[in-house]
């Protein structure tokens, strides 16, 4: 099939490629770092994690419909107050939901995925009925659009690059938080042995409420960013779930790093098996070699051999 | 305003139709031809020999379609036409004397579902007509209900083609009737010779790619150079923009559906692919859809329709004047939802002209039923019950309307079996 | 020393493990009256067609009380092996709709309809054998508890289970949907396998026949009900509660856990195809969006809002949460969503033992009063427990 | 069986043969070795035990007594090293297959099936219809009734049958435990902690219990109670930080220097 094109076509060509790689890996990196946090860390597999990052679409699409009309001189900043609205406000109902569902429910993950999805349901109906049944489109700043010509041949979308920069940024910053912070350690102490780190002091019921709201609040973010590569719908989320989970799982749920290690294996064959198979295909494949590498190595790529 | 239109379109149509009705029903009461007379009308027993829900005064229709799930999105505005042509023809004395009654059904975007609640407006609702479906599952689950128990379907959705039953009027185009012109007018206008399609994975797409591959390749000379299909509800296309442009196509045809359509658009113009310089066609948006896109991120794309809101006629003035006026400001209209509005004038005309509602005589008298007030001009149904109709190409706006760039002069022919495309 | 022990056990041999208990075979009784006398004599033929339906949902939430109620794995995915057996069935009934006669417009006649229009001109392999009905009774079957097979052996020999047993069922439910509506030359696609006619000839879509499958399938599913009690009171059934509560110690006592394992979901998923086989006989096609997620997930819900611990609740939970949706999806599509998600976590947080707990807590205490001199039931022996964790 | 006949091993009888002239040990454990992220639980450590003879593991906490009992039954992999039970190696089998093989193994804390039965529970550890298809046809007979009956009264929960499990006593669940390994008839015993958490009471009832039920097979014990170690112990292996630390009669380990100061001397 490469017969017809120069050598300098394909060089571009696969520098553009691998760049699309590496917007689709930022894109999953954002989608499974809240998951990361609350499956891994805490065990809960929260169903409702794709209608999470919807509500920080909607959230951003307000904002950009509120500066539009009141504040058109500040419409070029208006992303970045949009992201951190989009991250409290998921974040505040993350954690409501911790408190009035999931604490009940920590030694039986099953029915948190049973109950999740109920609420996965009702958050669905529930931006349906706000927002109407449409799909509303985000307008983005200006600045925001358009390519950078690299060389002739080789364009970078702007976008892309603030997905990537935006996802650096967090993923460093909840590496710090996890790692690095108080808060982080008490984090790694109640997931560690829970009787043992209330027996310390730690508080842990509070605890929990705030890495789950975490959890949630950087679902929002990356709804927030996805604004300015996809649609947002009352059902958008759903279409995220599985693949977010996979990521997840497939990294090793413990392991922030497996969860990025993950990510980009999986947006590199993605993205390499779409450029010479359909896209259909090409997501059949990926996810099939996930699910069977899952089925020989359950583990995911990156786990510690611990004591069982 | 409205209300005048309406009334003045109304009467226009009425009164040819009376005459053939008084040479169909001859010695039938007088009163049969009083349409806003309430009372008047034929005896129900002459008008309903299969027992259908009809009586002195009512007749009932079902519409079906999904008002929750995920097809909810698309099939508000057939809805909404639906029942605002229901409520034009109420106000103007309604069917054989009859008002319209409706009794609407959710086919919740779940194809079964569409089967279940077909069969119940049929088998329980005895409905006369049923307006609806959108998708061809939806469309596929319901016909063998539609074919068994004898109903009467009118679809209103741009669709593959390669289906022809009794008991469906097809109001939207089937595949060449939507491509064929749109096609030609591409290669001659913009010198279009290479193609790369783009749609969604599912049978339209797949149907109507295939139906262009065969003219490019074998009327116009030219040449398919990528063809690629994404699931329902992908959002990452920057690989096949890559594609795209490594392969530098002319045209770019593309056939992606529902929320994918967003992302699609938004990331080919942040790739740089400029729609004022780089030829793109579409036949899967609609003033519905830009809705979402945003008129931004699409300007300059042609789409190949047969209706657009822009077109500049009395029936279409009426016509969004009302449609604005019953379902808010702010809506917008595409070309399913004009197709849905013709379902039920069509069925009236058939009824009038059948002198029955008895479903096997509207199947049989469908044949040539010309309606003069459509909002895209004259259409007529051909025996193979689809329309004729003409095929438009509109240049996208960034106000999320259509420049009509090019309409086809004659009506063109339904050919759902199309010889040499299959 | 012995006699007192014999004797003993004398006195137990009598009743200590009967096939069923009497309050087991009054539920038994109701169930049967209820699909097989009462709803046929209320229902309209299109009412109990659509009841038709429903049942056959509840051959899947069946085998998830076997699966996750008793073995506590949860499966995802049980869309999956319901959509295998309903295709099978429909490729033959397809074949059979696509004779030359029938299809003699086509480019290629004699093959199905979606076939010809992707411009396919011979019937692929793994279509042949659905044209012979016996091979295509026995595929119904095996080809989902194969498929089953291959999934649950690799992953629960490598001791794969709880959640992410579920969500690898779930993207297997994710890649097969995308499958079927990708390849439509051979699978129909989106739309589904649809128009179906005959079975060996008789029409299935007449009401006598809708009448008939009506009744096949109230049969099949008791007669699966009464297999699933049966493994449900023998000694695989404990091993599963066991199992279920402390798998380490089931190895210890000598017992290969996978293999268990790996039989409960297979039989899950023998119940689910047959039911996917009945319900593309009465409903007349088979099409993916019964494979994917959300109905994956809805049979979940069937099957907990009866009682995840009980067979006969599985059948009430199905058809309970089906009425409820057909009813108030006409009247209140929109609130619907909001009942349906409010039911879910209802059932986790408030009735985590569903309609079968209800029953249980409220109504059999006050049976069990009434006819306690008939035969005072056990309530030791009856695994009443809280979910699994 | 009658009480009066069995050989009093409270009395600490030593093993009829000397281990040194009998190469057919029931089990062998050379050079295990089991390492946790590179922190070695268990280093290199060989044992030996003979047929009929009761060997008792003591050692201070993390000395890796447990690990080993883990490494023996399947539940932990061994990093390197073999186990052989009577010639066959069992680092390759998995549980199930051990358990089939002959060995048993009680846990520290009580482990039996709480929404099962007394009866139910010694049910499922007898030793047939092991495999799928046995359990969907197993039988409860004649045979299994005695036996559970049996056994039932040896474990002093005859009245309990039909309870669940779930409310037994800490003290009967043990018991009930141990029923569910006697109820196997292995050759191997593994016990760890038998006596741990007991009133006094109970723990005369279960010296007396594991007296009966440790005739005609060899016996691993983990202890802490030096008192029950020194009645019941043929010999006695000490483990240290994973390793073998001194090994021989009760007496010889007593008065090892080395034992003393890790562990007997504080």
């Amino acid at each position: 099939m490469f017969g017809d094109y120069s050598l300098g076509d394909l060089g571009a060509i696969f520098a553009m490629q691998g760049f699309a790689g590496l917007i689709l890996f930022s894109v999953y990196v954002l989608m499974a770092l809240g998951l990361a946090i609350i499956f891994g860390q805490m065990g809960v597999i929260n169903m409702a994690h794709g209608e999470f990052m919807i509500l920080g679409a909607y959230m951003t699409y307000l904002c950009s419909s509120f500066f539009q009309a009141h504040l058109p001189s500040l419409f070029p900043a208006y992303f970045f107050l949009a992201m951190l609205i989009a991250f409290l406000t998921s974040g505040a109902l993350g954690m409501l939901v911790e408190w009035g569902l999931i604490r009940f429910l920590y030694k039986r993950p099953l029915d948190t995925l049973l109950a999740t999805w109920g609420l996965s349901l009702i958050l669905q109906q529930a931006f349906r009925s706000i927002f109407g049944a449409r799909e509303v489109g985000v307008e983005l700043p200006s600045w925001l659009i358009g390519s950078v010509q690299v060389t002739d041949s080789i364009e970078v979308p702007i976008n892309g690059l603030f997905v990537m920069a935006v996802t650096t940024l967090i993923t460093v910053g909840v590496a710090l938080l996890i790692y690095r912070s108080r808060f982080g350690q008490q984090v790694r102490a109640v997931m560690q042995n829970r009787a043992m780190a209330g027996a310390v002091g730690i508080d842990t019921e509070k605890v929990d409420r705030y890495t789950f709201g975490l959890g949630c609040g950087i679902a929002g973010v990356a709804g927030s960013a996805f604004t300015m590569i996809g649609s947002t719908g009352p059902t958008s989320g759903q279409l995220y779930i599985v693949d977010t989970f996979l990521i997840v799982v497939f990294g090793g749920a413990a392991s922030l790093l497996g969860t990025i290690a993950s990510a980009f294996s999986i947006s590199q064959t993605q993205s390499t098996l779409e450029f010479f198979l359909s896209g259909s295909m090409a997501k059949v494949l990926t996810l099939l070699a996930v699910v069977g590498i899952l089925m020989l190595r359950p583990q995911g790529l990156f786990t510690l051999k611990v004591r069982r | 305003m409205a209300d005048d239109n309406d009334q003045r379109r109304d009467r226009g149509l009425h009164s040819p139709l009376r005459r053939k009705l008084l040479m169909g029903l001859a010695g039938a009461p007088v009163l049969a031809l009083m349409p806003r007379g309430a009372l008047a009308a034929a005896p129900t027993s002459a008008v309903n020999t299969s027992g259908l829900a009809v009586t002195d005064s009512e007749v009932t229709v079902g519409i079906l379609h999904s008002v929750s799930g995920t097809m909810a999105i698309s099939e508000t505005g057939a809805q909404q036409a639906e029942k605002l042509a229901i409520e034009q023809i109420n106000a103007a004395g309604g069917v054989l004397g009859r008002k319209i009654k409706i009794i609407q059904e959710d086919g919740a975007s779940d194809w079964p579902t569409f089967a279940e609640k077909a069969k119940k407006l049929l088998v329980n609702d005895h409905c006369a007509a049923v307006f609806g479906c959108w998708t061809s599952a939806s469309r596929k689950a319901v016909l063998p209900v539609f074919e068994q128990y004898n109903g009467m379907l009118y679809y209103p959705t741009f669709y593959e083609g390669l289906e022809q039953s009794k008991n469906v009027i097809y109001t939207g185009q089937e595949a060449t009737q939507q491509i064929l012109a749109g096609l030609d007018w591409v290669h001659k206008e913009k010198g279009g010779d290479t193609f790369f399609f783009a749609g969604s994975d599912y049978i339209w797409p797949r149907t109507s790619n295939k139906i262009a591959r065969k003219h490019v390749e074998n009327v116009l000379k030219g040449k398919v150079v990528g063809e690629e299909y994404f699931p329902l509800g992908h959002t990452q296309f920057n690989s096949v923009i890559n594609k795209i442009k490594l392969t530098k196509p002319k045209v770019i045809f593309t056939d992606v559906v529902g929320g994918s359509n967003v992302a699609f658009y938004k990331q080919l113009k942040a790739a740089g692919i400029d729609l004022s310089k780089q030829v793109l066609m579409t036949i899967s948006v609609t003033e519905d859809e830009i809705d979402g896109i945003g008129g931004e991120n699409i300007a300059g794309a042609y789409a190949c329709m047969k209706y657009f809101q822009s077109i500049d006629n009395e029936n279409n003035k009426g016509f969004v004047t009302a449609f604005k006026k019953m379902w808010g400001e702010k809506t917008v209209i595409g070309d399913v939802t004009q197709a849905a509005y013709l379902g039920p004038f069509l069925w009236k005309l058939t009824v009038e002209k059948a002198g029955s509602f008895d479903v096997d005589k509207i199947a049989a008298a469908s044949s040539d039923i010309e309606f003069k007030g459509a909002p895209e001009g004259y259409v007529r149904i051909d025996p193979n019950h689809h329309l004729w109709s003409k095929t438009r190409v509109g240049r996208a706006k960034t106000d999320g309307q259509f420049e009509i760039v090019y309409t086809s002069p004659e009506l063109i022919k339904p050919d759902p079996f199309p010889k040499g495309y299959q | 020393m012995t006699s007192p022990v014999q004797a003993l056990s004398k006195s137990l041999t009598v009743n200590d493990n009967p096939y069923m208990k009497p309050m087991e075979w009054l539920s038994l009784a109701l169930l049967a009256a209820l699909i097989l006398i009462v709803l046929p004599l209320l229902l309209d033929g299109f009412r109990l067609n659509l009841v038709g339906k429903y049942l056959t949902y509840a051959f899947v939430a069946l085998g998830l009380v076997i699966c996750w109620g008793y073995a506590g794995i949860l499966s995802l995915g049980q869309g999956v092996f319901f959509g295998l057996g309903g295709y099978c069935m429909a490729m033959y009934l397809k074949l059979e709709a696509s004779s030359p006669e029938n299809t003699k417009i086509q480019s290629t006649p004699g093959i199905p309809d979606f076939m010809d229009w992707n411009q396919i001109t011979s019937l692929p392999w793994f279509w042949k054998p659905f044209n012979s009905l016996p091979l295509t009774l026995i595929l119904v079957v095996a080809v989902p508890v194969v498929f089953a097979l291959v999934i649950s052996a690799a992953m629960f020999k490598r001791r794969v289970g709880g959640t992410y047993f579920a969500i690898i069922t779930q993207a297997i439910a994710a890649i097969l949907t995308i499958l079927i509506v990708g390849q439509q030359g051979y699978t129909g696609g989106i739309n589904g396998i649809t128009d179906l006619r005959t079975l060996h000839g008789w029409d299935i879509r007449t009401d006598s026949a809708h009448n008939i499958l009506y009744f096949v399938n109230a049969g099949l599913l008791i007669g699966c009900i009464l297999i699933a009690q049966y493994v449900k009171r023998s000694k695989l059934g404990r091993i599963l509660v066991a199992m279920r509560d402390k798998e380490d110690r089931v190895r210890f006592s000598g017992y290969s856990v996978a293999g268990f394992k790996v039989f409960a979901f297979c039989l899950a998923a023998a119940f689910a195809a047959i039911g996917g086989a009945m319900f593309t006989l009465q409903v007349g096609f088979m099409s993916p969006s019964f494979v994917g997620i959300v109905p994956s997930i809805e049979m979940v819900i069937y099957a907990a809002v009866g009682g995840r611990l009980s067979l006969f609740g599985a059948v009430w939970g199905t058809l309970l949460v089906n009425w409820a949706k057909t009813s108030f999806s006409e009247s209140f599509p929109d609130l619907w969503l909001f009942g349906l998600g409010a039911l879910f976590i209802a059932v986790v947080l408030a009735f985590p033992n569903g309609l079968a707990g209800i029953w249980r807590e409220q109504i059999e205490p006050r049976l069990t009063r009434r006819i306690g001199s008939l035969r005072a039931p056990d309530p030791a022996i009856a695994p009443h427990s809280a979910p699994a964790e | 069986m009658n009480a009066s006949l069995l050989p009093n091993v409270l009395m600490g009888a030593e093993p009829a043969k000397d281990p040194a002239a009998a190469p057919d040990f029931l089990l062998a454990v050379d050079a295990l070795t089991v390492s946790f992220d590179g922190f070695k639980a268990v280093n290199d450590v060989s044992f030996y035990v003979d047929p009929n003879e009761i060997r008792v593991i003591i050692g201070p906490n993390g000395a890796g007594k447990t690990t080993v009992l883990d490494l023996i039954c399947g539940r932990t992999r061994a990093s390197a090293g073999s186990i052989k039970y009577k010639g066959q190696e069992l680092t390759k089998l998995t549980e199930s297959a051990i358990v089939q093989a002959g060995v048993g193994r009680k846990f520290q804390t009580p482990s039996i099936y709480d929404d099962l039965t007394v009866f139910e529970n010694l049910e499922i550890s007898f030793p047939r219809g092991r495999s799928v298809w046995g359990a969907l046809t197993f039988k409860r007979d004649a045979e299994v009734r005695d036996r559970i009956h049996e056994i039932a009264e040896t474990i002093f929960l005859k009245d309990q049958l039909k309870a669940r499990a779930e409310f037994l006593s800490h003290g009967q669940k043990q018991w009930l435990e141990i029923g569910m390994l006697l109820i196997q008839d292995p050759e191997l015993l593994m016990l760890d902690e038998p006596v741990a958490g007991m009133s006094v009471g109970e723990r005369i009832k279960t010296a007396e219990l594991l007296n009966q039920i440790i005739v005609g097979r060899s016996v691993l014990v983990i202890e802490h109670d030096m008192k029950f170690v020194e009645d019941i112990a043929h010999r006695v292996t000490v483990l240290h930080q994973g390793k073998v630390l001194s090994e021989g009669s009760m007496e010889r380990v007593k008065n090892d220097p080395k034992v003393i100061e890790v562990y007997l001397g504080h």
